[in-house]
């Protein structure tokens, strides 16, 4: 495992609170047809691309930590999942639904969800809803800050970059984490 | 000094199919019995198909000029001793024209020949397919060695698009144009192709070509390679034309061993080379797009040609693919020039002549090589001799399944690309099949969609979904389950499956329920409103019957009834029961005075 | 009486226990621990849907919970084929009624839709934040199937005719002072629940759409000749707590329910997108007469100090006989949560004040208890910037861009205001049709017994 | 370069294809057989869409066909609905009990006589798209394939057998517009193109996740030894939050 890592988002499980803003936002910045800005707007199939966990006493959100030499990258199949300067990103349209990055995903990063853009859509109304990989991508397509972390009502998401603050104690969360996952 | 005597035996598949192998291997013994010191010098030879097939096994002796048809091993012995030795003539093997009830010392003064006009064909049957000797005598190379010594690339191109040529597997599409994007596109290597994947059945000009005449598509193809830059050709012959294959084969062996093929060609840089590609066996291969997928080793599907295949075809790469009839035209245009063959044909868009297979219910059936805009008339009448047993024509199918068939009323019809395409038919690779009144049009054209709907690739919903339901439609009627709307909707159908389709074989598809339609519909609507079928084929809808007053009991069809369902005396009327009748239509095919009739 | 328990509820199976409703709510009614589901004191809660706005505990599709998405939506009272995410703080809705009455052929239906609405229901079709779009919503209406599409707005004059008077009246007589607005129904509620002694202090007008309804069923039911039983009137409204007002009892005269059913702005939305209505193409439409006719008063109503602002319009006039100098009164408009101002009428200063967001209202009520106020007339809105900011307004997705959105409605407001040929309520010549040919005059019988109400204390006594 | 679409001025890169174009600009065109991560096959038809170059007006199907100049296209005249239909009517008579068939015949205002007229077969569910087969094959496993021709067309193992080379991912089934691939999970077992495959149980809650066989695929893709100890999504989740919990409580 290389000291480096890739820039990534993590929570602080002490600030968060569970309210799961994050998601909500993830998944609307992404939305490619529909931009509006309000819940009317979004359809039922909410895709978030960092997955809110709860667990006993820590509840928090869940995402990708951008490995270098990603394994859901050397895995996928179809080559739908690339790394632009220092992220890993899923195309999530050359996607095919075959979850082999999500069985290799170390953290659990990644998951299937429901892709109801670019579908089977037939004069506006869609007849078949596929299934596609989904993971967070920083938000590197639309720009700007990661929706999650500038939602985020606690303050608790937050973007590292560990060639910078490599003594911030999310850079060390996710460097233990990395390790507790390579012997996993 | 004993006198040169040449025998020609066609070896072609049609005679082969006919025991001509059999009369070559006699006729080789007997010649050898003669021995080196006999007066004749026989010379024998194995030749392609002359197009007479159905008269076949076909022999013919030069100088005399003398052709015997029908020949059987037994006669081989007769045709020695009496007319290569005495040069006595033996009647019984002379050409028959039925036309005039006479025997013909040479066939080439038949109706069936004499109107005839053979570029394409113009060695086929005259020459051993496989000596290179044969093809230069009568010409081959000439022009070959006319391009490379004395003409540029760009030469080439302006004859063949001053000929006016056109694609001669289908759509007509012309030749010197479909050169001309290859060769201006820059790029190496460009692809040669021949088309040999001759698919309609009934069509078998291409392989005579390939089986008797190889050299000139093995010219034509290099021809083309010179003026376009081609580095590899591939020849696609169907599977099944083993002859063809091998004739090739060997004829391109011969040409590489005489540096008219492969590298530096006749010591020029120019170097060109042919590899044979054996067919995938399916209808679809027919289909450029099909063929190169299948060169490539892909399944057989077309592909949508948004970008032409002469820009990117094979592996990607300018591709220049024509049928086996359009490559034997290239060499004698060269030779003759472009003006030459422009002379021939039509006055509009339709140039040089096109070869035909002529089958069905016509006395005189084979290969028939006409110039374009001659009229179905005398294709069928003058050369075909008219309707087999002078029964009432009804139609001519033309241009394969996707074709059509056309009424009497266009018999008078010039045949060209274009006069076709407007009355619904096509002129494919030149299948034409006629049809008597005892053609029932609903069945036949329920037979090609069924021929189609198994051929189709079955990629696309239009031409596969689409062709299949038009056959359901089609054998409901004819079993008589026809609803009413049928007719509506089977135009439905056609007419999105014309415009809808992936490939132009799923978008000619339609092609015979159009046509059938056009002008067959009252045929259609009796069989759907009055369950009948007047041609007496479609069984659920036929009773016979026999009219008293032309009925003079000759007794023919009560012979032949397999059902023995015919009661009469001799010179009596006869009468048929209608509950034991099996229809089989025997009674009536072989009645001489049309008592027999459907009621 | 209905109890907010089949209003307002927060779903347990996800709720995460984030407790941000509770942050939000004005009255405490949500109790919990953290991290653990939720549960709202049904006594407190006064409706006003703010935690259904803030709360994001949706239901995922990783996440399986053991109640179907169908069953969900018919247990909130929301059409079947909504397309939306679910969070766990919903409240009920009333869109599954009103689709069956539109398609009942024998009903009178008319529909009449509150001043925020305009200036919000665009956004769930896409529309910029604030879109004023009006005459879209008056033409979908229509498409959808009501017979008159009348308008709330009216009603808001009404209203000013008679809350006006009442307060002229109060002051002149020497009346019990100060007057609060009684357009909110969660203000109502709260001070029937919590100062039951000082509910002589809110005005007894019933909040705009309730007159509105009451005069559709009346005066409407014969200048469009129905039988006011054939009549089913349908209000839409930016207010979770507006159908809560519908049911209660007192809302009806001569048997006729005042209001039929509230619906939300978003229960709109979802009936339109429904129906196949497309907001987005659909053409700009008149609202039906007379009835339909508003004036820039009325239609400010949807913004905090929009009443205030409105009233003082209307009551300077009455009052001086003369036309207000500046008709534009910023000093109300928009702020702190409890602002006041003074308004010279010539021979006495009218002093007012406006609380927009329940919270502000507990210090002035104990003011008034202490009878440390001063103040005439008091406006109270429940949700912070008044009705556009509303718990049954669309829910906007970010809380960075809901400024935007409260700020860009109220503009809308404002800016329909600016635009509109009247401005005063006592200037809407349907107005003043309605007092010469049925209602007579303000305060008047009539008016007493069709657009004036009475409060009930809820105070449980322990 | 800019083409227009119904009237609409669209940006467009010289070789896009029209579909993608469209789609960018909110312009739906009907599709069945198409999918962003497999396209090209262009079988079901129903994206047809007329291009107007020079007055001269031609059908193509919009989910292969490149704009190379500044052409006009018309997505939704009435003879294009009135392919469509037909192609959607053939698609019903030869699926008549499929869900999103049906779908799209009511859509497309398909009459019920019409479907009646001809022999229908209620097991039919695939539509031949071919996207299955693609799918499979860029998996490189290549399992399933579309054989015979014409009427007698159908996707499947070869010979029928269950294939040595599937791994039973199910992507075929995903991939699927009409749901008409069949994949059963039942204690422990996936059954799919009549082969079984045991499944992977998770190592903390026990739930099935995936086939031996494609656990094993994708560690060989990774070149690696598969951990004995395999978890499902949510429980690596679940794990990575308690791991990042303890690391901060410890730092």
């Amino acid at each position: 495992m290389k000291p480096e890592f890739n820039s990534f988002v993590i929570a602080d499980p002490d600030k968060c609170i569970g309210c799961r803003s994050c998601e909500i936002a993830c998944a609307a910045k992404h939305r490619k047809y529909n931009q509006g800005k309000t819940i009317g707007t979004m359809n039922n199939k909410v895709t978030p691309r960092l997955f809110f966990v709860k667990n006993k006493g820590n509840v928090m959100p869940v995402q990708c930590r951008h490995c270098e030499d990603a394994p859901c990258l050397n895995a996928c199949p179809v080559n739908a999942i690339v790394e632009k300067d220092g992220s890993i990103i899923i195309n999530e349209s050359a996607c095919i639904g075959c979850q082999t990055c999500t069985i290799v995903c170390p953290v659990g990063a990644v998951s299937l969800l429901p892709r109801t853009e670019g579908n089977v859509v037939t004069g506006g109304i869609q007849v078949k809803v596929r299934a596609a990989a989904y993971k967070c991508d920083l938000c590197k397509e639309e720009g700007g800050e990661p929706a999650c972390v500038k939602e985020c009502p606690k303050d608790a998401l937050r973007l590292v970059d560990p060639r910078e603050d490599k003594k911030d104690r999310s850079v060390k969360a996710a460097m233990e984490l990395l390790k507790i996952n390579a012997n996993l | 000094m004993s006198d040169k005597k040449t025998v020609n035996i066609c070896c072609g598949t049609g005679c082969l199919a006919k025991g001509s192998m059999e009369v070559y291997e006699e006729m080789k013994a007997q010649i050898a019995k003669l021995g080196a010191n006999a007066e004749v010098n026989v010379k024998l030879k194995a030749t392609g198909c002359d197009g007479l097939c159905e008269k076949g096994p076909v022999l013919k002796i030069y100088p005399d000029d003398i052709a015997y048809f029908k020949v059987k091993v037994e006669d081989v012995e007769d045709v020695v001793k009496k007319t290569l030795m005495n040069g006595e003539i033996i009647e019984k093997l002379l050409y028959f024209e039925t036309a005039t009830k006479q025997r013909l010392r040479n066939h080439k003064e038949s109706e069936f020949c004499k109107r005839q006009y053979k570029i394409a064909l113009r060695n086929v049957g005259e020459i051993d397919p496989i000596s290179l000797e044969d093809y230069v005598e009568r010409g081959g190379y000439k022009a070959l060695k006319k391009a490379i010594g004395s003409m540029k690339p760009e030469d080439v191109l302006e004859e063949i698009s001053k000929s006016g040529l056109r694609g001669r597997g289908g759509a007509g599409f012309p030749t010197g144009r479909k050169w001309k994007t290859a060769a201006d596109i820059d790029t190496s290597p460009i692809y040669v192709v021949c088309n040999g994947d001759e698919g309609d059945p009934g069509a078998f000009m291409d392989r005579s070509i390939m089986e008797g005449d190889p050299n000139s598509v093995i010219e034509g193809m290099t021809l083309c390679a010179y003026a376009v830059g081609g580095t590899n050709g591939f020849a696609y012959i169907r599977d099944e034309y083993g002859l063809a294959v091998e004739n090739m084969q060997k004829a391109i062996n011969k040409a590489k061993e005489e540096n008219l093929l492969g590298n530096n060609i006749l010591g020029t840089d120019f170097s060109f080379d042919i590899q044979i590609v054996r067919g995938g066996g399916a209808f679809v291969c027919g289909e450029s797009t099909a063929l190169m997928s299948s060169i490539e080793g892909m399944v057989g599907e077309p592909r949508a040609k948004y970008i032409h295949t002469t820009e990117k075809g094979l592996w990607g790469q300018p591709t220049v693919l024509n049928n086996v009839e359009t490559w034997a035209n290239v060499p004698i245009i060269i030779e003759k020039g472009g003006d030459w063959y422009h002379a021939i044909g039509t006055m509009e868009k339709s140039k040089g002549t096109k070869v035909f297979s002529l089958v069905g219910k016509v006395k005189n059936t084979g290969l028939v090589e006409v110039p374009m805009g001659t009229t179905l008339r005398e294709i069928i009448y003058d050369i075909g001799g008219g309707v087999l047993n002078d029964r009432k024509f009804k139609a001519v199918q033309i241009g394969g399944p996707s074709g059509g068939c056309l009424p009497a009323e266009y018999l008078d019809l010039p045949v060209d690309y274009d006069t076709l395409v407007k009355a619904d038919s096509m002129m494919g690779s030149g299948g034409m099949i006629v049809m008597d009144d005892r053609t029932c049009m609903v069945d036949v054209t329920r037979y090609y969609l069924s021929f189609l709907a198994e051929e189709s690739c079955g990629k696309c919903v239009p031409c596969r979904e689409g062709v299949k339901r038009m056959l359901e439609i089609l054998t409901d009627i004819c079993d008589g389950n026809g609803k009413e709307g049928d007719i509506e909707e089977l135009l439905e159908i056609c007419s999105m499956t014309s415009k809808a389709s992936l490939c132009s074989l799923g978008k000619s598809a339609p092609n015979p329920v159009k046509a059938a339609i056009r002008y067959f519909r009252d045929e259609f609507e009796e069989h759907i409103n009055n369950k009948r079928c007047r041609a007496g084929v479609c069984k659920e809808l036929t009773t016979f019957g026999i009219d008293e007053d032309k009925c003079i009991g000759c007794d023919m069809c009560k012979k032949n009834c397999p059902a023995d369902c015919i009661t009469g005396e001799i010179k009596k009327p006869h009468a048929i029961d209608a509950d034991k009748c099996v229809r089989c239509g025997n009674c009536m095919n072989i009645c001489k005075f049309n008592a027999v009739k459907v009621l | 009486m209905p109890t907010s328990a089949s209003m307002i509820n927060i779903d347990e199976e996800l709720c995460t226990g984030c407790r941000r409703c509770a942050d939000v709510c004005p009255v405490d009614a949500i109790e919990g621990e953290q991290g653990k589901p939720q549960k709202i004191n049904t006594e407190k809660c006064v409706m006003c849907g703010q935690c259904v706005q803030v709360c994001k505990g949706y239901q995922s599709v990783y996440d399986e919970v053991p109640t179907p998405l169908s069953k969900r939506l018919f247990d909130r009272g929301l059409l079947k084929d909504v397309d939306e995410p679910l969070f766990a703080a919903y409240n009920k809705g009333q869109a599954k009624k009103v689709k069956e009455i539109l398609q009942n052929e024998d009903v009178f239906k008319i529909v009449q839709c509150a001043p925020a609405v305009r200036v919000a229901i665009g956004e769930d079709f896409g529309l910029p934040l604030g879109t004023l779009s009006a005459g879209k919503m008056a033409a979908a209406l229509r498409k959808l199937g009501f017979d008159k599409v009348y308008d709330t707005n009216f009603g808001a004059d009404l209203t000013i005719m008679e809350e006006g008077s009442e307060l002229l009246k109060r002051v002149a007589e020497g009346g019990v002072l100060p007057m609060f607005t009684s357009c909110c129904p969660a203000w109502v509620k709260y001070a029937e629940q919590t100062y039951p002694e000082l509910l002589d202090h809110i005005s007894s007008c019933k909040s705009p759409h309730q007159m509105a309804g009451a005069i559709f069923k009346t005066y409407g039911a014969e200048i469009n000749k129905v039988n006011p039983a054939k009549i089913y009137n349908v209000s839409v409204m930016p207010c979770t707590c507006k159908e809560f007002e519908t049911e209660r009892e007192e809302m009806e005269n001569s048997g006729y329910r005042n209001v039929d059913a509230a619906i939300t702005t978003r229960e709109l939305a979802q009936l339109l997108k429904d129906a196949n209505i497309d907001f987005n193409t659909i053409e700009e439409e008149e609202f039906d007469a007379p009835l339909g006719m508003y004036t820039g008063a009325g239609t400010i109503f949807g913004a905090t100090g929009g009443v205030m602002e409105a009233a003082l319009r209307t009551g300077y006039e009455l009052y001086t006989k003369k036309t207000i100098p500046s008709i534009d009164l910023t000093m109300v408009r928009g702020g702190e949560g409890f602002r006041t101002a003074e308004v010279d009428l010539g021979d006495f200063k009218l002093k007012v004040g406006v609380v927009s967001g329940l919270k502000n209202v507990k210090q002035v009520m104990e003011a008034v208890k202490a009878g440390k106020c001063d103040l005439h007339f008091i406006e109270v809105m429940t949700c912070p910037e008044g009705c556009i900011s509303g718990g049954g307004q669309p829910k906007v997705i970010l809380d960075s861009d809901k400024e935007e959105a409260y700020n860009n409605r109220k503009k809308g407001l404002y800016n329909h205001d600016a635009n509109l040929t009247y401005r005063k309520s006592h200037e809407n010549p349907e107005i003043k049709k309605l007092y010469e040919e049925f209602l007579g005059e303000p305060l008047g019988a009539k008016s007493h017994e069709l657009l004036h109400t009475k409060y009930i204390s809820r105070k449980k006594e322990n | 370069m800019k083409i227009t679409i119904d009237g609409k001025a669209c940006e467009a890169e010289k070789g896009e294809f029209i579909l993608q174009i469209a789609r960018r600009n909110n312009i739906y065109i009907p599709t069945l057989c198409h999918s962003d991560a497999l396209p090209g096959l262009a079988s079901c038809r129903l994206c047809i869409v007329k291009v107007i170059d020079r007055g001269r007006a031609k059908i193509v199907t919009s989910c292969i066909f490149p704009v190379s100049k500044e052409v006009e296209v018309v997505t939704n005249d009435d003879e294009i609905k009135r392919m469509r239909k037909n192609i959607v009517m053939l698609l019903k008579v030869r699926c008549p009990e499929n869900k999103e068939v049906d779908e799209l015949a009511k859509v497309f205002g398909v009459e019920e006589k019409r479907v009646k007229r001809f022999k229908l077969d209620p097991e039919e569910n695939c539509v031949l798209c071919g996207l299955c087969a693609k799918a499979c094959k860029e998996l490189g496993t290549g399992a399933i394939s579309t054989v015979n021709r014409g009427m007698y067309k159908e996707v499947a193992t070869p010979y029928h057998e269950p294939s040595p080379e599937c791994i039973g991912c199910a992507s075929c089934a995903n991939v699927c517009p009409t749901n008409a691939i069949k994949v059963v999970d039942k204690d422990g077992e996936r059954k799919i193109w009549g082969k079984k495959f045991k499944m992977v149980k998770c190592d903390l809650c026990g739930e099935y996740f995936a086939t031996e066989e494609h656990v094993k695929y994708a560690y060989d893709r990774l070149g690696v030894e598969k951990p004995e100890k395999l978890m499902c999504s949510s429980c690596k989740k679940k794990v990575t939050a308690k791991d990042i919990k303890s690391i901060f409580e410890n730092a």
